[in-house]
């Protein structure tokens, strides 16, 4: 998974640069892009066809299409910092180094599931990785992400927060409290905006009156940029600007990432709210992962082997994942009873 | 009589009290375009137009008091939560300005509105999506609280929230929702408030219930019939105010009661009735009152804790059996 | 009291100007302001004394200081429009027109007050007269406000709802939310936010991050202004414009009145976070009444034997409703049990 | 042996507990300049600067949200409510984001953190001002509750409720925060959450109370002494997870249980008492459970009406007495 190889790399890349139309990245974390991306979309392919095969259940929100933003933005930041995220998960946590098995396992409601199968698709959670899930109701991730900006300020750390939100929870009233707390304070913290242009079945422009997402913050101090989330390096170079903004003690930056979800919200909308032409249209012209694979070939960065490499790894890791989460048992009866409270020496 | 869903009836409900009335309007998360998350408001925004079904962004709190208001300027909104989990976010509206402010202002502000919406658990939706709020609710003076079973109470307890002049939390449970009943023909079907419906007589055990619990009481009550137990089940239908007289009256004839619920034990519905039965049926009762309620834990994923965590019909019939003194 | 004056005025008003620098006001509508601003500082002057002495318990909240903006404000709009406020509402209710003895028994809490005792000082109500109260909780009035201008404009009844609150709920969540539905619905509401420098012992920079709070809701398209709010003409004028404005259909418009309070936040408050400097500055050189009784005296609007005419009519209005206040009776008992829900048909 | 005021045993625990442990800070609304809105936190900020006692905007459900991802990151937040009146406003945060991610994360995601402030009914301060929210956090597992009476409680139990790893409830009362109590001298004084203390024994009748109720029980029993009942007086001082030990125990001795509380009745604390002694101390009552409580109306202002809304010592002894039954 491109984590590793991005954690050497990005402080690197950081010195490097400063200006706004950042220098091509190396080779390496281009083919780490290519990976990381093709992870993830490989495994919502499977978690689709689990979920249609009955063996997901519940609530299931895929990530397809909006790739580019996490990879993108995990390859700029430390293994120190924090990750905060909706529902929408399963992208965040796997940038962040957890197993694909042991999502998957999660998604299946097995024991060896990353949260013992309690959580389930929603609510996936490693903060040993700085992941802190996982979040079931939309907005309530952004004072937490605050929170944990704070107490890595706290604890002098000079580490941050990406704290992920959709278009839609930028409605919710939270989001403004924590703003103008997270620029009182100047905590560490990069809000991300994944602004896939619906809300459910709500295109953004229903739902939101006034000026651009990115603006949203500026009322409280808080700058703005707008970044082409379908393109990876364009992520990648806007994130190492905005983690060191954060870092500097400046206090929080909000960072709108155009994106769109190819999928339905989750497994059960039918999304009918949008043409099939608009989805198409944006596969075939605007797909972030196809983007990446002509980008690496324009600059000869690898070869069309390296490339059936990368994914023959993928397509056997997803694999290994999804057999793996179904031979898992599932958990023992006495977890019901467990991690409700912390036991404490009576 | 014809067969609807209880899906129809929410939504027949609906249309026919706002074609009765221009002051009522339907307004929460994707009510119009996307016709309801559940799709429940299916048709509405078409016959009724955009300024009466109006889709709201993402913000509980300020669409539940923004309804408020619609509510003490005299119209009569009818406030869809996607579920009852996001009311949370909105829950200080509905208690302290809806709840009472009539009482506040001597009288003079009125807040006729329904909060509807699916309550307690869906299918594997974990903790955060799975709450039951019907005691929550029912703690509160000034609301009045509805938690309808089949088709029938549906509608017929739907059209009578929205005529009623209070705040009404009315919740409803997802699973239900593709579940079809018989419908009595009726072209203004309009039920109390604050009446419970004695589901199924018997003589041997009461069987208290709302909303899906009420069909594994059903379950429950099939199951000890044949081991010879008659039970008589009780669908509350409005959990407050509550009609504690059917209750006591029932127990006067069984001198057992079993409190079924889908939430927590803890000062839940149960426990309400049990404080009743003390108070007004102590000398009826020929066993200690039984609750079933789900186990004292967040609401699990994996299917098998999830199974584990919620009472099924095998668990109520057990208590019954207990109150009942018979061993298995 | 002003009220009925100043609504036939009003609208006459509106219709001669446009230009941001209003033309003087006429004279008796000076003298309105006059009688409106001083029985509301009587009044509350009134309620200090009656609270000393026991006749008054729980949270109390004076409005001495601020007199002209609500003074102002309700002369610029019509009795058909809509007002809804804080716990800070004695001077919100009185300017609408309930009638001092009510608001002062509903103080007391006896029988005869407005809200026959059950909601004391911070609940005072009277939707008759277009009063929505007096709400408790800090930001809760604001998505009510938006309601009931929600529903004046489904009914077309092309009036208007002002809604207070202060510059710390102006921190709320609820307050963004309501912001972005005004606008997209373009809601007929003017926000007021009334900056009276402190939300309890906080002052207004501690709080808040970012620009001044008449630019908070420019990200949800909504306008922003900023007036002196002891400045009864100046309120009074921009009050004209900016009810034209949400009259108009064009949506929402805030006003932040930049205003202060001479006393503590409640009557508990021993207000020790500001010196008796900075109050006695104010006090003497920005009193809204005296800057008033100033204008008139200048203009030739009224002589002394006039305001003091004003000044005695005040003083015995308020004599009378502390009066009344006391001999009501307490309410029977029997008004424990009713008023939970309304009694329906069974 | 010394004389404390509740106001300064709450200051004290905190400030032990903050010297003791340097993850522990103090964040809400007014408790750093203006030392608390109730002056809890008196010269805190002093001793501990900006950075551990911290104001926040009027943001309830932002700062309670802030609050528990700082207690997620590892930190140990003691967060005030101005009053658990606002905190309504933030009870999602704290029921489905403090009480529910430990069991969704299967143990991976702490959150200790202490939620307190004054709690129910003060003096005059209406319906909005005035809930007690004892039961409703009560029902949630993943959350602790804890309702301090005393002095000694409320040290000795926010020194705990600190120390535990988990998400806690402490529900303060504002009238009690200027009543004065003796203290053990005792360095470091924590007592066991979970755990009832009998205020005073007695063989007739067992009051359960809890909070300022406490002082209402003890007041009553000693009128009924002086007529001959001799009332035993349990102080639950945690709701949740609830003594019913103790409370069986001492049912077991007076075989008459009498259960105050300030809030609602309807699922309230009482009603889960009673729930408890039908299922574990049937055979030992000897009169039904009698529930003292608020009545069922939001609290009015008036003098005269709220003073007949709350329990008063008056309403607990003929509650003693009737299931006594003693007539007068
Ligand atoms: C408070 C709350 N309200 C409603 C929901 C139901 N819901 C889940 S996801 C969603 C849409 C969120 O859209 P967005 O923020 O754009 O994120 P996306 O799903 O596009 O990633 C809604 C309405 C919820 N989970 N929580
Ligand atoms: C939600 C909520 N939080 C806290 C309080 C306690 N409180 C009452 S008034 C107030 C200060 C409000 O200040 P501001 O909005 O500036 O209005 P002002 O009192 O200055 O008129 C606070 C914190 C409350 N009533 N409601
Ligand atoms: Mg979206
Ligand atoms: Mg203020």
């Amino acid at each position: 998974m491109a984590r590793t190889a991005a954690k050497t790399k990005a402080p690197r890349k950081a010195a490097e640069r400063g200006e706004n139309d950042a220098p091509p990245v190396a080779d390496d974390l281009l083919l780490d892009f290519y990976g990381g991306m093709l992870l993830v979309r490989r495994f919502e392919e499977k978690v689709g066809q689990m979920y249609g095969m009955g063996l997901i259940g519940g609530f299931c929100h895929l990530y397809i299409g909006q790739e580019a933003v996490v990879v993108g933005m995990e390859a700029a930041i430390g293994p120190d910092d924090a990750v905060i995220a909706s529902y929408r998960c399963h992208g965040h946590a796997l940038v962040r180094g957890v197993e694909p098995k042991a999502v998957m396992a999660e998604l299946t409601g097995r024991a060896d599931g990353v949260s013992k199968g309690k959580g389930g698709s929603m609510h996936i959670f490693d903060p040993e990785r700085g992941f802190y899930g996982g979040h079931g109701i939309v907005g309530a991730q952004v004072p937490l992400g605050a929170g944990i900006a704070f107490a890595q300020k706290y604890r002098k750390e000079n580490n941050i927060t990406l704290t992920f939100f959709g278009e839609g929870a930028a409605n919710q009233g939270q989001v403004y409290e924590t703003f103008n707390m997270a620029s009182l304070w100047k905590l560490p913290v990069v809000f991300v905006v994944e602004n896939n242009r619906y809300a459910m079945g709500t295109a953004v422009a229903r739902a939101k009156a006034g000026t651009e997402l990115c603006h949203r913050g500026e009322a409280f101090g808080i700058p703005g940029v707008r970044v082409d989330g379908m393109d990876v390096e364009k992520v990648y170079a806007a994130t190492l600007e905005a983690a060191a903004h954060a870092r500097s003690g400046e206090g929080p930056i909000l960072v709108e990432m155009q994106t769109y979800r190819y999928r339905g919200h989750s497994m059960s909308d039918p999304a009918k709210y949008r043409t099939r032409d608009e989805v198409q249209k944006i596969r075939t012209e605007r797909d972030p992962i196809d983007h990446l694979r002509e980008t690496i070939a324009r600059r000869g960065a690898a070869d069309d082997d390296r490339l059936r490499q990368i994914d023959r790894d993928v397509k056997s890791r997803v694999a290994e994942a999804a057999e793996f989460a179904q031979i898992s048992p599932e958990p023992d009866l006495s977890e019901l009873l467990t991690d409700i409270t912390v036991e404490t020496a009576a | 009589m014809a067969g609807i869903t209880v899906r129809e009836a929410l939504r027949d409900a609906m249309a026919e009290e706002m074609r009765r009335d221009g002051d009522v309007l339907l307004i929460g998360e994707e009510v119009a375009q996307y016709q309801g998350a559940y799709k429940v408001s299916q048709g509405l925004l078409d016959e009724f137009g955009e300024w009466r079904v109006i889709d709201t962004p993402i913000t509980e709190h300020g669409f539940a008091g923004l309804s408020i208001g619609l509510a003490m300027a005299g119209l009569k909104p009818i406030t869809e939560f996607m579920t009852f989990n996001f009311a949370m976010q909105a829950i200080d509206q509905i208690v302290n300005s809806a709840g009472k402010t009539l009482y506040m202002s001597g009288g003079k502000v009125r807040c006729p509105i329904v909060f509807r919406g699916p309550n307690g658990a869906a299918a594997r939706v974990a903790a955060q999506h799975s709450q039951d709020y019907a005691s929550w609710y029912g703690h509160v003076p000034g609301l009045k609280v509805i938690a309808p079973f089949s088709a029938e109470d549906a509608k017929g307890l739907l059209k009578a929230a929205i005529r009623d002049p209070n705040p009404v939390i009315f919740l409803e449970n997802e699973i239900l929702y593709g579940q079809t009943f018989d419908l009595p023909d009726d072209d203004d079907l309009v039920l109390p408030i604050g009446k419970a419906k004695i589901e199924r007589e018997g003589r041997d055990v009461t069987i208290v219930a709302y909303s899906i619990m009420v069909a594994k009481a059903l379950q429950a009550a099939e199951t000890l019939a044949d081991e010879g137990i008659d039970a008589e089940v009780v669908n509350l239908r409005t959990i407050r105010p509550m009609d504690t007289a059917t209750v006591i009256e029932s127990l006067g004839r069984t001198g057992r009661l079993v409190c079924v619920e889908e939430g927590w034990a803890f000062s839940g519905i149960g426990a309400e009735l049990a404080a009743v039965a003390m108070e007004e049926g102590f000398d009826l009762l020929d066993a200690p009152v039984r609750r079933v309620t789900a186990v004292d834990a967040p609401l699990p994923y994996a299917a098998n804790l999830e199974d584990a965590a919620l009472p099924r019909a095998e668990r109520i019939a057990a208590a019954a059996r207990d109150v009942c003194y018979v061993k298995t």
